[in-house]
């Protein structure tokens, strides 16, 4: 399946999850204006804008880090306005972090069973054991996460302790964790920020592959543009908390508001 | 030469997720826990049982709790010694009121009162981290501090507010009690921490451990993989307090037979269990033990050799000096020339007691901090590096 | 089920209320000692703020310097108490505090090259415990070097200071306490002058806010580490000059008040100092307050845990202490 | 092989060795008797633990330099340092009992509770002279345990005894209020039960005022209650630092010090010289002399001091050096009678025990020993392992202590009855039975 063919099936797909009106503010400091759009099922959505355009907030706000003061998101036909992160997991919101928000104590192994945390069920007298079903449930769950090894190619890593990773590799490892919870909305937030060209090429490739392989919405922030066109089916700008444009990559790419936005002209 | 691990192949998930990977770690730590059960009762006399054997036991499985919750949990506490007796005087009680109820059975109920107790003090560290917390947990400590002392129900009454554990036999053999045996009480604290250790180390490495890991590496993060941070801390704290509620429980039964609340002072059990937990490595089962070894051993091993003792710190400072002087020249043999005869003359004194006590209390100090400084992952880590060499031995690389 | 609600309303307020109603005098009476003995505790807990501030080590060893730094002073001033061993050395009073600050000094220097420097960039718990290790040190060293002059009183005449009681408005006050609190005042102003106006400490605010940043605009962190030490070594003497005035003489049982500085520094905020001196307060007065008034209903002694669970019930709304810094998690 | 490695290899091998050299040690020695002694020179009570431990030490020493031991068999002696902290008291009981002690000083409640099931089976009698288990008074139950000269209970009860004296009889206690400020522990508790059934008897008030550990140093809200309580008279169950603050808060509180008596061990000169003036008054009990009153001490001087040895000579006299002495005289006087009555040969704890049974110090054989005025005449029978000896009550006049009341004799009728209760719980709690061939 060729992008464009992709960006089509997309078109009629049904919404994921909608922002309303949603405005955060920290203090007096206004991070997110009355900005609302929309993720499709199955599209790789970007958010760019300058930096402290209040991307991170965003993504904070839709996976329940941040309650915003006014707005509603709605997730898979759910409304809510406030929640907590550990109920966005459940619901299959996955993300990983600008700054990689790895356990640096475990190995890679540890961190992407670690995902699968919400789907292990025993409680913790079989775990105690480590007997029957425990030790049959956890077995079942490192083969999955197996997968998720060979297909981000990490198995080398695997007995390693993510902290002595170099930064390409955590960044990896920590898109492994956030797969092996098997999200339905997956964020990511600058995947290849600080890696060389190589290293984003890889990156790349398995961003589509995740799409396309698992079938998973992505949504994500990127400072790249190239890779930002590239990779996405449609995309939404903002600036100073404000969204000033949303559509399809050549869409935004010629609105004026983007181009000053970029350029740095005051309004 | 014989630590190799080359050969073995796992042909499953499961054999790689066995608690030791590599079969001679297996076979080791066998050896070690038949030698534990067998040939020390064969070889060790009462010294070793009242002054080592049976506090490293019980200290360790009370180490191997707070483990839990700090090492793995991430979650300091100063409070150890308040969950440690509640065990003890839940066991005195229960032991008392249901006299022909197995002391074994005693032990194991005990520790959900603990573990009560821990979840009720846990809850403030869903709000309250580090430092904050473990200023926090202290409350718990002088509470049950003084509850203990205060209520004499506690006690039964007793004028002194002394609790004595009971006697009891279990197939002819005195199992707790005055006149229970050195050798008894040694093997029933040991099968305590054994069965413990097994429990803790399956707890950790499934998916309870990760979430404890998670936890404490990073909190946000955990709690973004859909991680509950209230119920995974409420229930690091509920297990520590039970083993350290358990463990207080053998501290009445096996240790000390009869003890007032002072026995559980901050002073003689929460810092101490806490110094066994970061020296001997935090988030390592066998660390706990390793710290409690080292605590309890290295005081009475000083307070045996004063003067061994003094004199081998004087050569490695002499040594060290040396190291530290190259530039000097000839001159930096000084401290060598010096520290010899000095270490040789220190060896042949006799120290007063007090002196020796006093150098206890100074090497215990710098030993501290020494292993912190050239080991912060405790002695655990100085362990695997150890297996490590000897792994490529005789090779270096 | 009733009764005890009953039991409750009546034990820690109706009681007390009809108490301090009949007998408000009483109240007084014990609101102002408890501000007398919290105005100790501050003391106390400003040292570990000091250290804290500049240098992020929860330094528990501090009431071990604070009795340490009292021993000296006592060696070197007394010769009257103890002619036959002789240990004294009877210097005059200020070449005595003088002697005592040379010895925080090099404690300071040694703990800074052979503590901190190997330490450095180690997470906060490795810091705490080792200097935990320290006071087993100190606490052996100590004890064989003052182990005749241990429970020696504080030389009150030669510091101007004097026993008994004072009335103001019917109020009475111990002129120790009031000394006490004098001083106390007087040491805030002059570390709050210190801090603000003097460039050590613009040095150490810097150190105190990122290390890392401090070293690379040339502020030579080891000299501010030596620096802060030895300021809370002087703040170590005077704390236990006053306890020691307060309880007639300086033993290395002074080491339990220590804890007590504990919930007055999580209270205040780890980096106040106007928290700690708030803290203290609240703790001094509410420990009393409690003991006088709700002993009657939960049994005696309360305030051996009271200050910890005031603490607690505090930090569970404010989780940075009343004067604490607010953190900001960002991810 | 390195030299590192062989250095490790010596340690590993010497720590091993601990019990078998302990062993070998005691081997060699058979023709001495062995006393072992318990001290806390360190930690937070070292200033109380170091003028006994000199005490105790010094008349050994003396007895070995004047008389060549007891009965001519050498006293062979080891200090050991626990720092009133019970797991190294018990280190310190498990290391001298290879060498097979006669007697053992737990000198902490707590160690002695961890001792008393320990010395019947290892055959060492225990002596806890003034503290430890008040229980073990009855001898019946607690064969291997002393506590002469007086338990806890009988000073309480002499305490009573002497506060009606100075009220004119002790029908006069009616409706007088008398408090006790006790360090909360095991051992501050011990005299509640008995004040509160004298309370009952005697109809005076009474009211407790506990101190914990860790709040030693303040004492002003204890105080404060206590002044508005208004007491007649004050005990005090202190210890260590407590007792100097509390004596400072109760002049600071306005409370008369003559009318405030502490137990024997709130009356140590630690406890009042560095208060100095401001103490004076302040009573407090005591078993013997408070000074370097006798001809022990003229001899310690000579045959220690006056020859270059002995620990501190300021302490000699002092309060607690005293209790040392006095203690070591037990110990070393019952090991004579026990070398007596064996053919004048070494001895071992059982025999020491029998002789501890049946020990009669009367005037006349103290006067022979040096201890004329330094004690009371003492009496130990086989069921009575207290002997409820008197009390004498000594006062601080501002320098020193001086006795001003002696022979004050507990309210035996009424703690009595109460001690065989009391060994009747503690017994059983131990599985023990009573003893009938004491008649």
């Amino acid at each position: 399946m060729n992008a464009t063919a992709r960006k089509k099936a997309n078109e009629n797909a049904e919404t994921m999850l909608s922002v309303e009106h949603v405005s955060l503010s920290f203090g007096g400091v206004k991070a997110i204006r009355n900005v609302s759009f929309d993720i499709r099922k199955g599209e790789i959505r970007a958010i760019i804008g300058p930096n402290g355009a209040g991307k991170t907030s965003m993504l904070n706000v839709i996976n329940g880090f941040y309650h915003p003061q006014e707005g509603t998101i709605t997730f898979k036909g759910e409304k809510r306005s406030d929640m907590r992160p550990h109920i966005a997991a459940t619901q299959g919101i996955a993300r990983t972090f600008q700054n990689v928000a790895l356990f640096k104590g475990m190995t890679t192994l540890d961190n992407i069973m670690s995902g699968r945390t919400l789907r292990m069920k025993r409680n913790m007298f079989w775990q105690a054991l480590y007997f029957g079903p425990a030790r049959r449930e956890e077995l079942e769950h490192r083969e999955y996460v197996e997968e998720v090894i060979d297909f981000l190619e990490i198995q080398h890593i695997r007995r390693q302790p993510v902290g002595k990773l170099p930064y390409g590799l955590q960044k990896r490892v920590e898109l492994g964790r956030a797969l092996a919870m098997e999200p339905d909305l997956l964020l990511l937030d600058e995947p290849m920020a600080g890696m060389n060209l190589e290293e984003k090429e890889d990156m790349s490739r398995f961003v589509i592959d995740v799409s396309e392989e698992f079938g998973t919405t992505v949504a994500l922030i990127e400072h790249d543009m190239g890779v930002v066109m590239d990779l996405s089916d449609r995309v939404v700008v903002l600036d100073h908390g404000v969204l000033i444009a949303d559509g399809t990559p050549d869409e935004v790419q010629s609105n004026q508001d983007v181009i000053d936005a970029y350029l740095g002209i005051s309004h | 030469m014989f630590y190799r691990e080359a050969g073995q192949f796992k042909a499953s998930y499961g054999t790689d997720q066995a608690i030791f990977p590599i079969a001679q770690d297996k076979w080791f730590v066998l050896a070690v826990v038949a030698a534990a059960y067998l040939v020390v009762p064969l070889v060790a006399n009462s010294y070793w049982y009242e002054v080592i054997l049976t506090p490293v036991v019980v200290m360790s499985l009370s180490a191997l709790g707070l483990n839990v919750l700090t090492g793995y949990c991430g979650q300091i506490s100063l409070g150890h010694g308040g969950f440690m007796a509640v065990g003890a005087f839940a066991a005195f009680k229960i032991a008392t009121a249901f006299p022909e109820l197995n002391v074994i059975i005693v032990f194991l109920i005990s520790g959900l009162f603990a573990a009560f107790a821990g979840v009720i003090f846990g809850i403030p560290s869903l709000r309250i981290k580090g430092f904050y917390l473990a200023v926090a947990t202290l409350a718990s400590q002088f509470f049950f501090e003084w509850w203990f002392q205060q209520v004499g129900w506690f006690s039964n009454y007793a004028p002194s507010g002394t609790i004595t554990a009971p006697s009891q036999e279990f197939m002819g053999v005195v199992i707790s009690g005055p006149s229970a045996t050195g050798v008894v009480k040694y093997l029933i604290g040991l099968t305590f921490l054994v069965f413990f250790c097994i429990v803790v180390k399956n707890l950790v490495r499934s998916h309870i451990g990760r979430s404890w890991m998670a936890i404490r590496d990073m909190d946000i993060a955990a709690e973004i993989i859909g991680i509950k941070p209230l119920q995974t801390k409420l229930l690091a704290f509920a297990i520590s307090s039970y083993i350290a509620g358990v463990s207080g429980a053998l501290f009445l039964f096996l240790m000390r037979i009869s003890l007032e609340m002072e026995a559980f002072d901050i002073i003689a059990i929460s810092f101490p269990v806490l110094f066994m937990v970061i020296v001997g490595g935090l988030g390592s089962v066998m660390g706990s033990i390793f710290g409690a070894v080292f605590i309890i051993g290295t005081p009475v091993f000083i307070k045996n050799f004063p003067e061994l003792t003094t004199a081998s710190v004087i050569l490695v400072l002499a040594g060290l000096s040396v190291a530290w002087l190259t530039k000097y020249g000839v001159w930096r043999w000084v401290p060598l020339v010096i520290g010899v005869p000095l270490a040789v003359f220190v060896f042949f004194q006799k120290f007063a007691s007090n002196t020796a006590e006093h150098i206890v209390l100074m090497f215990f100090g710098l030993s501290i901090v020494l292993v912190l400084i050239f080991e912060p992952n405790g002695l655990a880590r100085l362990w695997q590096i150890a297996k490590e060499k000897f792994r490529l031995w005789p090779y270096p690389y | 089920m009733l009764e005890f609600i009953i039991g409750l309303y009546e034990g820690f307020l109706a009681n007390p209320a009809v108490e301090i109603w009949q007998d408000p005098a009483y109240f007084i009476q014990n609101v102002a000692g408890g501000l007398m003995v919290g105005i100790l505790y501050s003391l106390v807990a400003l040292g570990y703020v000091l250290i804290y501030k500049a240098s992020g080590v929860f330094n528990f060893a501090q009431p071990m310097m604070a009795i340490f730094a009292t021993l000296a002073l006592i060696m070197f001033h007394d010769k009257v108490l103890f002619p036959a061993i002789g240990t004294g050395y009877g210097l005059t009073i200020v070449l005595a505090i003088i002697g005592s600050m040379v010895m925080m000094l090099i404690l300071a220097l040694l703990v800074e090259r052979l503590m901190l420097r190997p330490l450095v960039n180690q997470p906060e718990i490795i810091l705490f415990m080792a200097t935990i290790g320290l006071y087993y040190f100190l606490e052996g060293f100590g004890e064989t070097m003052f182990n005749k002059i241990a429970n020696s009183p504080v030389p009150m005449e030669s510091l101007g200071m004097e026993i008994g009681p004072f009335f103001v408005g019917g109020v009475m006050f111990q002129k120790v306490d009031a000394t006490a609190a004098a001083v106390a005042a007087v040491m805030v102003i002059l570390l709050a002058v210190m801090f603000q106006k003097t460039s050590v400490g613009r040095a150490l605010r810097a150190v105190a806010d990122d290390h890392q940043a401090a070293l690379s605009v040339g502020i030579p962190l080891s000299v501010m580490w030596v620096v802060v030490w030895v300021v809370a070594g002087a703040v170590a003497l005077v704390s236990g000059l006053m306890w020691g005035a307060s309880a007639g003489a300086v033993d290395f049982g002074m080491v339990f008040v220590a804890l007590k500085a504990l919930p007055v520094l999580i209270l205040g905020g780890f980096t106040s100092i106007p928290g700690v001196i708030i803290g203290g307060l609240i703790i001094g007065v509410g420990e009393r307050i409690a003991e006088i008034y709700w002993s009657p209903y939960l049994g005696d002694s309360i305030e051996s845990w009271f200050a910890y669970i005031l603490a607690l019930i505090v930090l569970i709304y404010r989780p940075e202490g009343l004067f604490g810094e607010k953190l900001i998690e960002r991810i | 092989m390195n030299i590192r490695k062989l250095g490790l290899r010596i340690l590993a091998a010497a720590f091993v060795a601990v019990p078998v050299w302990e062993a070998s040690v005691t081997a060699a020695q058979a023709d001495s008797i062995f006393i072992p002694q318990a001290s806390y020179r360190t930690g937070k009570y070292s200033v109380n633990g170091t003028p006994f431990a000199n005490g105790f030490d010094d008349y050994l020493a003396m007895l070995n330099v004047r008389d060549g031991g007891i009965e001519g068999v050498t006293i062979d002696t080891e200090e050991c340092e626990f720092g009133y902290v019970t797991d190294k008291g018990v280190e310190c009981y498990e290391r001298f009992k290879s060498k097979k002690p006669v007697a053992y000083t737990p000198l902490s409640t707590g160690v002695t509770y961890k001792l008393v099931p320990k010395a019947a089976v290892d055959k060492i009698p225990v002596l806890s002279s003034g503290y430890g288990m008040s229980a073990a008074a009855d001898g019946r139950w607690f064969p291997w345990v002393f506590n002469f000269p007086t338990s806890y209970w009988s000073q309480a009860s002499a305490f009573v005894r002497y506060i009606g004296e100075l009220e004119g009889g002790l029908d006069k206690l009616k409706g007088k209020k008398i408090g006790l400020i006790f360090l909360e522990s095991g051992y501050g508790r011990e005299p509640i039960p008995l004040l509160k059934k004298l309370a009952e008897k005697y109809g005076y008030e009474f009211k407790d005022y506990s101190v914990p550990g860790k709040e030693m140093e303040k004492q002003q809200a204890q105080w404060r209650k206590i002044v508005k309580w208004k007491p007649d008279y004050m005990l005090m169950w202190g210890w260590g630092n407590m007792n100097r603050v509390a004596i400072r808060r109760a002049t600071e509180f306005g409370f008369p010090l003559n009318k405030f008596i502490g137990v024997w061990w709130s009356g140590a000169d630690s406890d009042t010289k560095p208060l100095g003036k401001l103490a004076k008054g302040y009573r407090a009990g005591n078993w013997h002399a408070p000074d370097a009153c006798c001809d022990v001490h003229k001899d310690i001087l000579k045959h220690v001091y006056d020859k270059g040895n002995g620990h501190d000579k300021a302490m000699v006299g002092q309060v607690l050096y005293n209790r040392g002495v006095v203690t070591a005289m037990y110990i070393t006087e019952a090991v004579r009678d026990a070398i007596k009555a064996n053919g004048g040969k070494a001895v071992n704890g059982e025999q020491v025990r029998d002789a501890m049974e049946k020990m009669s110090i009367d005037a006349a054989r103290l006067k022979g020993i040096g201890f004329e005025g330094f004690t009371s005449p003492i009496k130990v029978s086989c069921a009575d392992h207290e002997g409820s000896g008197p009390v004498v009550i000594q006062e601080w006049d501002g320098e020193k202590w001086v006795i001003i009341k002696r022979d004050v004799k507990p309210l035996t009728d009424v703690v009595r009855p109460m001690l065989e209760a009391a060994a009747v719980t503690e017994g059983e709690k131990l599985g023990y039975k009573k003893r009938d061939n004491c008649s």
